[in-house]
């Protein structure tokens, strides 16, 4: 049976990683941005399995990273979408570009 | 593994105890009672902070996922020492009405987040650092959104939580490149493995980024002064001491026990990184009028000066840094101190307010001259010790250039600060902030911070006791 | 028996100082003016047993005068061979020298009992009068140049506070400050010249220098600069010092000015004494000139020459009777530099003899001058000559006595001034004709100003005085008369048997040939100011008319007052210092506060990165990375 | 336990016996009695040095004690004096005890001005008793800082500007200084042994040419901000136009000889052939100072710029002095310093009481002063005259050293630049005068200055007990030149030793 190489899947997380990134700075809408930083978790989970699988089969490291960062991620956005909602109460937006009283 | 050596364990496990106690409290304590909660959980608080400095012993738990020695336990102390005195400073403002009720969501908050440091500072491996690293980080952003009904909070708060989240994305990217060519998380296989292919240098530089985000180093530190406005400034202080320290502390380990093979690769980025932080925060520095933005500049800088610090190596280097940190704990808090007693008083929060301040404060004005000078580098107090001790660091790999840059920096540091000090007292105010005394908590704290501005610079031995400790670092 | 004693001429006078100083507003102020006179007294009392003592019992050995030390302790050590040292030499020009000051201060303090009575800080006064004469007094017994130079700076301090006695009178103050920085310049050479001079020869010690292996060593130099020796500039230095004290010519400026200060001061500071401690200092180094750098003793002896024809050019034309007898002294000194400058050594040493001869005379008779003119300012409350007249009626024996001087300064024998004019002009016949001809010139010059201002003052048309004028008391006149004495009968000491160049007793003798021509110069400059100002008469207006802008160019001192203005005021203060001023305000001021500048400056654009946007935020943040991983790559590959 | 202690001490317990005082005249009782109990100490040092000289002990450093502080980077308190930094000490004493008393007016916050000032005054003696280089640096911060808060809170004019310049700017020095005590700390041992920041020690060892070369400016330059070296002398004139009358007093008597000691003590002696290298670039730049000042002088109408500037020059003439590397000259420098310590703060002190009394500065406004304030008038003139090198004052005797020492120098170039610096004298005389003419003599400008009152008591103690050290000095200068040439002995045979 043909294994997908591990090349491919690297690739398809580092464009994940970068379409992450690229999401966080372009989009203006908070929980679009929150879904940029699950995108960028995401792509980081990808590489852990992967390689984990690919190169060092023997132990579970990255499997059980993986599934520390999924928790950890679903943390990070209970707080976030939290802290969204006030904004929202607060400003009435949830627009990225709004929320920057403080500068200089 | 029996239970006993859990108790290597002891600063998480009494810190998870006072967590739960004032759990408890919180569900038990009726409406009318809830300022005991307070004092009760300062005591709480205190005792496990004693309990700290008992004697400790090395060792490594779960597979050498944890493991602590003499300096990891200094560390720790430091922490509750200054979280501490961020308690003691924060009492008044919790008492206020609209805070009792979130009282201790307040204090298990950051608790949470400081047991999340400890774990950080103790980790063994990758894994146990992240989750360290993001329990000291996520909760820490509810604090700094703490204050409902403020659009600043709420603005910190999300400013905080994204981009850390941001940050520890690029940090977790670098880890698995690091995991990718070494093959492991555990901080010892992957300091055996640790060469200089480019993929663990690539793995390296996002992992730096990650921790230069949590230093606050430029260009990483934009949030910083955003955050420190707009959070509580209870919050702020915590955030510019506690939470910073832990940061500096684990990225030292860290640069010394796992990558001391990449050690020119990161000489050479910490070298580049200091100038960037210590020249542009203090240009930052200079016009600031908010008193918390100020302060936060000047954590800014302070980082890159602890850089120089971090490149004079795994003994002195490491020291230096962990001996700034105390000194960096008495004195920021100290300004802060007095930053917050005045908040809490006036809600004035701005330089200019504190115009004639030492006509009608003379003590407060005293401590945060004090604080300021520590800050700046000036005899006789403990951060001219501290800043010496750093340069000496720096000096010791020969980095001469460095060093001057860095004391030139200082000097411009010292401009702003004496902005502040010229505030209090040379200018004239037609509308000072009245006298005023602040609570039996407060002064305590700046007591505190004061003695230990005084004292700890004066005191040699602490600074020969933490050199010995560095050399623990490295057995388990 | 030894000379320890001696070092008490110096000290009284210092303790004095220092009584008078501290003291003196606590007692009546004639109380001050009777101790420091006493005290003077003593000291002069003292000076004539020194000169007993060593002329005629214990001064010479083997037939020469030796250079005696009589008391000495460092008084600061530079190196093991540098070392200013205070203490008392005698030789015979310093003998000469204590007697000189002595009286003449003397005098001067019985004097001023009179004049100076009844004004505002008369035991100031008096504490000026012994700090200048222990200055002057320490100077003339200095055992090395250092000693030398640093009384010759007191004596400077002296003059300054002297000259400015009256510091609420603009013009005082002007020119105390004028002479003080005017010989502060010419000591900044004279410094640089002991520098240079200790430099070359490892010693202040004139003992030292002035001995033949000293003379061997400063020989033995071989520096050169600029075409001359190093030793040649060294000594031309401190001949610049003294010409600044002596006033030689162009740093003669400070003189007629410092006449501000009250006459006695006129006649003890700047005719008698100070004045002529440039000559002193001349003769003091002269084996050294004329042994070393006999090429520089030209120089002195043309400045000299120069100096005392300009000034008794320019003494015909003034009109303020002080500032005639300032131009005389100026002119006088110009003789004794000349004298010395003409001389050669030991046998050959007319000129050192009769330079130092004319110095004893000299301060006689111009004190006596200056005292006189004292006192007839005192009776007519005006310094100039057009409105005063006749006044030999009123005041006799000031008439009488300022007559004598007149006759001795014009060198009618037999008094003094005629016996040491006659050897000066005999050395400068044997040395350089032109000389001799400017000198015999000046002699005819000298006796016809000097007579132009005795007619003026006591003869001529009688002036309409607000009082009637009266003679003046006792105290004033008795040093008059003493010092008229003096004048007359100086000159018959067999000077030349007691002071020569190298301490080896010489016979002098009249020169006939020189003599006759001079004395007949001398009758005919009194001729024609008996002619001219006798009575009444157009003539000297008619001649100054027909002189015209010459007249003026020397009326107004041939411009040299309005030449140094324009350098110190014009270059000095606007040129150099104000533009200094500005460079430091503006320049090295302002580049330290343009570094402020930048500083704020980048600050401000600084903050401007911090856009509160948090997507900024992250492009940093990303940039950042980037720029962090694209460095490692460009180094890595 | 060596006496020196004391003079940490003593001001340190002062500081805290002003803190319990209640109101100023509280306050400036227990400064005086501290500082005059100083200045006893400083009288019984010199008798108990020169005393251990005359019985034949021949220590580099006497009075020394070495109490290990930081044992893992051998940092010491270490202690000890030889004949300069007792002059220099005796001469801090004087200077801050007349000071205390020129400073007796002060009521607003005048606990907080004592306080300050003899903090200050803590900061300099313990740098002069200091022989470690870290003790050394940390009482040189020590020194500087009160510095802001005397000019800022108690000065005049333009103060928040002045205070804040002179602070950064000498705190920029003590920036290049810090780099060079590291460097030398870390070339102190190279044969392996314990880094040291013992000055002796240091002495001992042969730090390598090429790091001489490099940390030398920096400490020169470093100690020439304070020293105000040109191009770095301009916090100078602004700052003492602001300060208070005593703090100008400290600061240009004593704290600019910090610079001026450091230079020697610490550059010149530690860095020999470096500071033999590069002299000629110093020599140029104090030669250009000592001229420079006292041009810069001439033109000035506040007396206190015009004082600035004049210890411009004569700082300059200080440092110039040094670079001269021999005895006489070197001899002549610590004359120079102790000289202009006590002319200038004698003239500070002076110009703070006639402010006092005019509510002016500007020489042109006043005029006549001689009249009306005898005392103060015939004592700014014997400071003048002291400034311009009479004889029997202070000043002659140093610049003489100078001069004599300079002029020894084999090397033409050298004696080209002393006789420049000579020329100075001359440039002094004018501005002193200048002074003197407008300011005291002549008629009395202002009728409304007839009512004015000559010196107080306090005045009077305080100008006479600098007059009076300024003219002992003058007279019998034998001892204190002697002292100082004696201990100068190690540090000249150490910088000709590597020519």
């Amino acid at each position: 049976m043909h294994e997908i190489p591990l090349q491919y899947i690297l690739i398809v997380s580092t464009l994940m990683f970068f379409i992450g990134v690229w999401g966080f700075i372009v989009r203006k809408n908070l929980i679009t941005i929150l879904m940029a930083i699950e995108l960028i978790l995401n792509s980081v989970n990808i590489n852990f399995l992967a390689i984990n699988r690919f190169l060092y089969p023997h132990h579970l490291e990255g499997h059980f990273f993986g599934l520390f960062v999924v928790a950890i991620a679903a943390a990070e956005a209970s707080v976030a979408i939290a802290i969204i909602i006030n904004i929202y109460r607060r400003f009435t937006t949830i627009n990225v570009e709004n929320v920057s009283e403080m500068k200089h | 593994m029996d239970l006993s050596q859990f108790f290597i364990m002891r600063h998480e496990v009494l810190l998870l105890a006072v967590i739960i106690l004032i759990l408890l409290m919180e569900i038990f304590v009726g409406k009318a009672n809830r300022k005991a909660i307070i004092p009760v959980s300062i005591g709480l608080f205190l005792l496990s902070t004693l309990a700290g400095f008992l004697p400790a012993e090395s060792g490594q738990l779960f597979g050498d996922m944890y493991r602590t020695n003499g300096l990891i336990v200094s560390m720790k102390n430091i922490l509750n020492i200054g979280v501490l005195i961020v308690m003691l400073l924060s009492a008044e403002w919790l008492r206020k009405e609209e805070n009792l009720d979130k009282v201790s969501e307040y204090y298990l908050i950051m608790l949470s987040t400081l047991v999340g440091m400890f774990y950080m500072i103790s980790s063994g491996d990758f894994l146990m650092f992240y989750l360290g690293l993001e329990l000291a980080s996520i909760p820490m952003a509810a604090l700094a959104a703490y204050d409902k009904f403020r659009n600043s909070s709420a603005e910190a708060g999300i400013k905080f939580i994204f981009s850390s989240a941001l940050s520890s994305g690029v940090l977790l990217y670098g880890l698995s490149m690091i995991y990718a060519s070494t093959g492991s998380i555990y901080f010892t296989e992957v300091a055996a493995h640790m060469g200089e292919q480019p993929l663990q240098v690539l793995g390296f530089i996002f992992f730096l980024a990650g921790m230069g985000f949590k230093i606050s180093l430029v260009p990483f530190h934009f949030w910083t002064a955003d955050v420190y406005e707009g959070a509580p400034i209870s919050v702020t202080s915590y955030l510019s001491v506690i939470s910073k320290g832990a940061a500096i502390f684990i990225f030292s380990i860290v640069l010394f026990s796992v990558f001391p093979m990449l050690e020119p690769l990161w000489q050479e980025l910490l070298y580049v990184l200091a100038i960037l932080t210590m020249t542009l925060a203090n240009l930052f520095a200079v016009r600031q009028n908010n008193i918390k933005r100020f302060l936060a500049f000047s954590s800014i800088a302070q980082a890159g000066f602890i850089l120089l610090g971090i490149m004079g190596g795994p003994h002195l280097g490491l020291t230096t840094v962990v001996y700034f940190i105390l000194v960096y704990v008495f004195t920021n808090l100290g300004a802060f101190g007095v930053a917050i007693s005045i908040s809490d008083k006036t809600g004035k929060e701005n330089i200019n307010d504190y115009n004639g301040l030492y006509k009608t404060n003379p003590m407060l004005s005293l401590t945060m001259m004090l604080a300021l000078f520590s800050l700046a580098g000036i005899p006789p107090v403990a951060g001219f010790f501290g800043k010496f001790f750093l340069f000496t660091s720096a000096a010791s790999k020969g980095y001469y250039i460095l060093v001057l840059i860095a004391v030139l920096n200082a000097t411009i540091s010292l401009y702003y600060y004496l902005r502040v000090v010229k505030a209090m007292f040379i200018e004239k105010s037609d509308h000072p902030i009245a006298p005023f005394r602040s609570s039996l908590s407060t002064r305590m704290a700046l007591a505190l911070c004061v003695a230990g501005t005084f004292a700890v610079g004066f005191i040699s031995w602490i600074y020969e006791y933490l050199y010995d400790m560095t050399y623990l670092l490295f057995i388990f | 028996m030894d000379f320890l004693y001696t070092i008490w001429i110096p000290l009284i006078p210092f303790l004095l100082f220092l009584l008078i100083g501290l003291t003196g507003m606590y007692f009546k102020p004639i109380v001050s003016g009777i101790v420091g006179t006493v005290g003077l007294g003593v000291i002069t009392l003292l000076s004539f047993i020194t000169a007993y003592q060593y002329f005629f019992v214990d001064g010479m050995v083997d037939g020469v005068y030796q250079k005696i030390v009589a008391g000495s302790y460092t008084w600061l050590a530079f190196t093991d061979t540098l070392h200013i040292d205070m203490g008392v030499m005698l030789d015979p020009i310093a003998v000469m020298m204590l007697l000189v000051v002595s009286i003449v201060s003397f005098m001067v303090h019985i004097y001023s009992l009179g004049y100076m009575k009844g004004e505002k800080g008369f035991s100031r006064f008096y504490a000026f009068l012994s700090l200048f004469t222990f200055s002057m007094l320490g100077l003339v017994v200095a055992t090395n140049i250092f000693q030398m130079y640093i009384f010759w700076e007191l004596v400077g301090v002296s003059s300054f506070l002297l000259i400015g006695f009256y510091y609420d009178k603009p013009s005082a103050v002007a020119a105390s400050k004028k002479a003080f920085i005017v010989t502060r310049f010419a000591d900044f050479g004279f410094l640089v010249g002991l520098l240079l001079l200790s430099y070359i020869t490892g010693t202040f010690d004139f003992k030292t220098l002035t001995s033949p292996e000293g003379i061997e060593t400063i020989r033995g130099a071989g520096l050169t600069f600029m075409g001359a020796s190093a030793v040649t500039w060294a000594m031309l230095l401190i001949f610049m010092g003294g010409a600044g004290k002596s006033a030689m010519f162009p740093l003669h400026i400070w003189l007629p000015d410092a006449m501000e200060g009250p006459t006695p001061v006129s006649a003890l500071i700047h005719a008698a004494t100070m004045v002529v401690a440039g000559v002193y200092l001349v003769a003091r180094l002269f084996p050294v000139f004329i042994m070393v750098t006999p090429e520089s003793l030209n120089v002195i002896a043309y400045i000299g020459g120069f100096t005392s024809l300009f000034a008794a050019v320019i003494a015909c034309t003034q009109f303020d009777i002080k500032r005639v007898l300032a131009f005389s002294t100026l002119s006088q000194i110009g003789y004794m530099m000349l004298a010395l400058g003409v001389s050669g050594y030991g046998e050959h040493g007319l000129g050192f003899t009769a330079s130092m001869f004319h110095l004893s005379t000299h301060a006689m008779f111009k004190a006596l001058l200056f005292l006189g003119a004292g006192a007839i300012i005192h009776a007519v409350h005006s310094n100039y000559m057009y409105e005063m007249g006749g006044l030999r009626k009123y005041l006799p024996i000031t008439h009488l006595t300022f007559l004598i001087a007149c006759l001795t300064i014009a060198g009618v024998p037999p008094l003094s001034g005629f016996w040491s004019k006659d050897e000066i002009l005999a050395a400068a016949w044997h040395h350089d004709k032109l000389l001799f001809f400017i000198e015999f010139a000046v002699a005819g010059l000298t006796a016809f100003y000097m007579f132009r201002l005795y007619f003026s003052v006591f003869w001529g048309k009688e002036t309409h005085y607000h009082h009637t004028p009266h003679e003046s008391p006792l105290t004033m006149t008795i040093p008059l008369m003493l010092l008229a004495v003096a004048s007359i009968f100086a000159g018959f000491i067999p000077f030349g048997e007691f002071v020569s160049s190298d301490g080896i007793p010489h016979h002098g003798e009249i020169h006939m040939n020189i003599a006759v021509p001079s004395v007949a110069i001398g009758l005919l400059g009194i001729l024609v100011a008996l002619l001219m100002y006798r009575r009444e008469t157009t003539v000297p207006d008619r001649i100054a008319k027909a002189l015209g802008g010459f007249y003026r160019t020397v009326y107004h001192k041939f411009y040299i007052d309005e030449v140094y203005l324009f350098v110190t005021k014009k270059i000095i203060f606007n040129l150099i210092s104000r533009p200094v001023a500005w460079f430091d305000r503006h320049l090295v001021d302002g580049t330290m506060n343009k570094v402020a500048w930048v500083v704020e400056f980048s600050s401000y654009r600084t903050r401007q990165l911090q856009s509160g946007q948090l997507q900024h935020y992250a492009v940093f943040f990303v940039a950042g990375v980037l720029v962090l991983v694209l460095t490692f790559a460009y180094f890595l590959f | 336990m060596s006496i020196l202690n004391l003079f940490v001490i003593v001001p340190v317990l002062t500081v805290f016996a002003i803190l319990f005082t209640k109101d100023f005249k509280g306050a400036r009782v227990v400064s005086a009695i501290g500082m005059g109990i100083q200045l006893l100490l400083a009288a019984y040092l010199i008798f108990a040095y020169l005393d251990l000289r005359a019985i034949g002990i021949t220590d580099e450093m006497v009075f020394t004690q070495d109490i290990l502080w930081f044992p893992m980077l051998n940092i010491h308190y270490a202690i000890g004096v030889d004949g300069i930094a007792v002059s220099m000490i005796a001469l801090t004493a004087i200077v801050v005890f007349a000071g205390v008393f020129a400073s007796w007016e002060v009521d607003n916050l005048a606990r907080e001005f004592f306080i300050s000032l003899i903090l200050l005054a803590t900061g300099v003696f313990g740098f002069f008793i200091s022989l470690d280089l870290f003790t050394m640096f940390l009482f040189y911060e020590i020194a500087v800082i009160p510095m802001y808060l005397l000019i800022g809170i108690w000065g005049s004019g333009p103060k928040e500007y002045s205070a804040m310049k002179l602070t950064l700017m000498l705190m920029g020095g003590s920036a290049l200084l810090l780099v060079g005590l590291l460097g030398l700390y870390f070339y102190s041992a190279p044969d392996g042994g314990p880094l040291t920041f013992n000055i002796l020690e240091i002495a001992k060892v042969h730090i390598p040419v090429e790091m001489q070369r490099l940390f030398f400016p920096f400490l020169f330059v470093g100690f020439g901000v304070l020293g105000a070296l040109f191009p770095f002398h301009t916090w100078s004139p602004d700052g003492h136009a602001s300060a208070p009358t005593a703090v100008s007093m400290l600061h240009a008597g004593v704290l600019m000889k910090l610079g001026g000691y450091g230079c020697f003590r610490v550059a010149m002696f530690l860095l020999p052939e470096a500071a033999n290298e590069m002299a000629w670039i110093f020599i140029i730049l104090t030669t250009i100072s000592v001229v420079y000042g006292a041009f810069g002088a001439i033109w000035q109408k506040d007396l206190k710029y015009i004082n600035a500037y004049s210890s411009v020059s004569h700082c300059g003439l200080v440092l110039f002095a040094l670079l001269m590397m021999n005895e006489t000259a070197m001899d002549g420098a610590i004359l120079q310093m102790i000289s202009h310590g006590l002319m200038t703060a004698l003239f500070f002190a002076l110009i703070g009481m006639i402010y006092g009394r005019t509510h002016t500065r500007m020489i042109d406004q006043m005029g006549g002063l001689m009249k009306v304030i005898p005392f103060l008038s015939v004592v700014y003139v014997i400071a003048g005259l002291a400034s311009l090198g009479l004889p029997g004052l202070s000043g002659f005797v140093a610049e003489m050293t100078i001069f004599v020492g300079a002029f020894q120098h084999p090397d033409i170039f050298h004696r080209a630049a002393t006789i420049i610096a000579i020329s100075s004298i001359v440039i002094t005389a004018v501005y002193i005068l200048r002074v003197v003419g407008i300011l005291l003599l002549g008629p009395v400008k202002n009728t409304d200055y007839n009512l004015l009152t000559d010196a107080r008591w306090y005045e009077r103690l305080s100008t006479i007990t600098l007059l009076v050290a300024i003219a002992g000095i003058g007279m019998f200068p034998f001892w204190l030149s002697d002292t100082i040439m004696n201990s100068l002995g190690p540090i000249v045979s150490r910088l000709l030793a590597v020519v």
